[in-house]
């Protein structure tokens, strides 16, 4: 592991980048995960995205987690890269990748990460809906704050 | 009275105005701090639904501040 | 899902391919898992590796385990492609990629495909050693049959 | 007398040294017709180790077979 396995991209990037230095004769598996930006979400037609993260905290926590991951699972190497700015539908928001000896490892390593980025990386999510509102996703008093843009 | 460093991010940004700022304040610590710049810009948040972070670390909200720091209100994530 | 949606593959495939046909604007999560082939297995030193299939009753296996997984887990798509024929080490064996609108779904149905294949897909697996002896595995008699090859 | 064709993978078709065949038996299920095999070859497993596909389809050992049926016995699977 090295310092950069949690890294914030500002532009779209291709998941083979972080994936190709993963790459051992010792590993059995790899088990990754893509979290793409939806069309839809708790019931409104969305289209379009912006992740704004506090970069330096974000990326202490991120690798903390990737710390854990290897404390608490038997993996080889893993990688995270999430995304900051204005992403479209389909494009990929977060990437992890993992690799291990065995399957079971791989898989519950890079559910961990994904999990816990999801809960305690300071990145913040606004979503831009069709009828032309948006609003900050989890900040509860966002309903009420609802603007036009 | 001291001068504390605030960076703003998502909700708390859009509110203020401005992502960072230098504030000359006599709050010892970052729920009090909170509780002056919640009244002065009318953040939607109150400290139960944030974080906060003290020179980059997550830290109580109870924490004392000192000369120089740097505070960051940290509203609930939601990345990925 | 197709007919297809579990393949044989007689020579090594990109998995950008399968993955292509599965982008769709209402999934919020892909989950994947590679199957590597290792240089070792139970203590001895592999260098490579032969998957052999039943054709006609691996493809039908295996599509049996995507309908259960389409009943088991709210998913969108999934593909599975297995290697059959000479391996080396590192080379992808076994290919699963699922879809869903929520990342749960996809990890649990990435890992239920994953595991039903290996457990029940006619498939067989023949070791190679560094020691120049070879054998099936799971074969318990092997060890009484090694042979030189 | 019937005919079965059958057909060989793995460990069972390096020891039967070809991967396909028809054959001419009494054995009335699959179970009697490993027996028979298991003698004339030496296979190494036994039919509590094996599963078996008759046409295609995972079947019973003691299924019923007819003429022309196509026989495969599957040894423990090791896919992935």
């Amino acid at each position: 592991m090295t310092q950069e396995s949690f890294l914030l991209a500002g532009k779209a990037f291709d998941p083979r980048d972080p994936a190709s230095s993963m790459k051992n004769p010792a590993a059995g598996g790899f088990s990754s995960f893509e979290g793409w930006v939806r069309n839809h979400n708790e019931g409104r037609d969305v289209i379009s995205l912006e992740y704004e993260a506090y970069p330096d905290l974000a990326n202490r926590e991120g690798n903390r987690i990737i710390d854990e991951a290897f404390k608490k699972f038997d993996i080889i190497d893993t990688r995270c890269v999430h995304r900051t700015g204005h992403l479209q539908v389909g494009e990929i928001a977060v990437w992890v990748g993992v690799t291990a000896k065995h399957r079971q490892d791989a898989f519950r390593s890079c559910r961990y990460i994904i999990d816990e980025v999801k809960a305690r990386v300071p990145i913040w999510k606004k979503e831009h809906y069709a009828d032309g509102h948006s609003g900050w996703v989890r900040c509860e008093h966002c309903e009420a704050h609802v603007h036009r843009h | 009275m001291k001068t504390i460093r605030l960076q703003y991010f998502a909700i708390l940004r859009e509110k203020r105005g401005q992502s960072e700022e230098s504030r000359q304040t006599t709050a010892t610590c970052p729920a009090e701090l909170y509780g002056e710049l919640k009244a002065a810009f009318h953040f939607p948040l109150t400290t139960e639904q944030l974080r906060v972070a003290v020179n980059g670390e997550f830290s109580a909200m109870d924490t004392p501040l000192n000369e120089g720091d740097e505070v960051v209100y940290i509203p609930p994530v939601a990345g990925g």
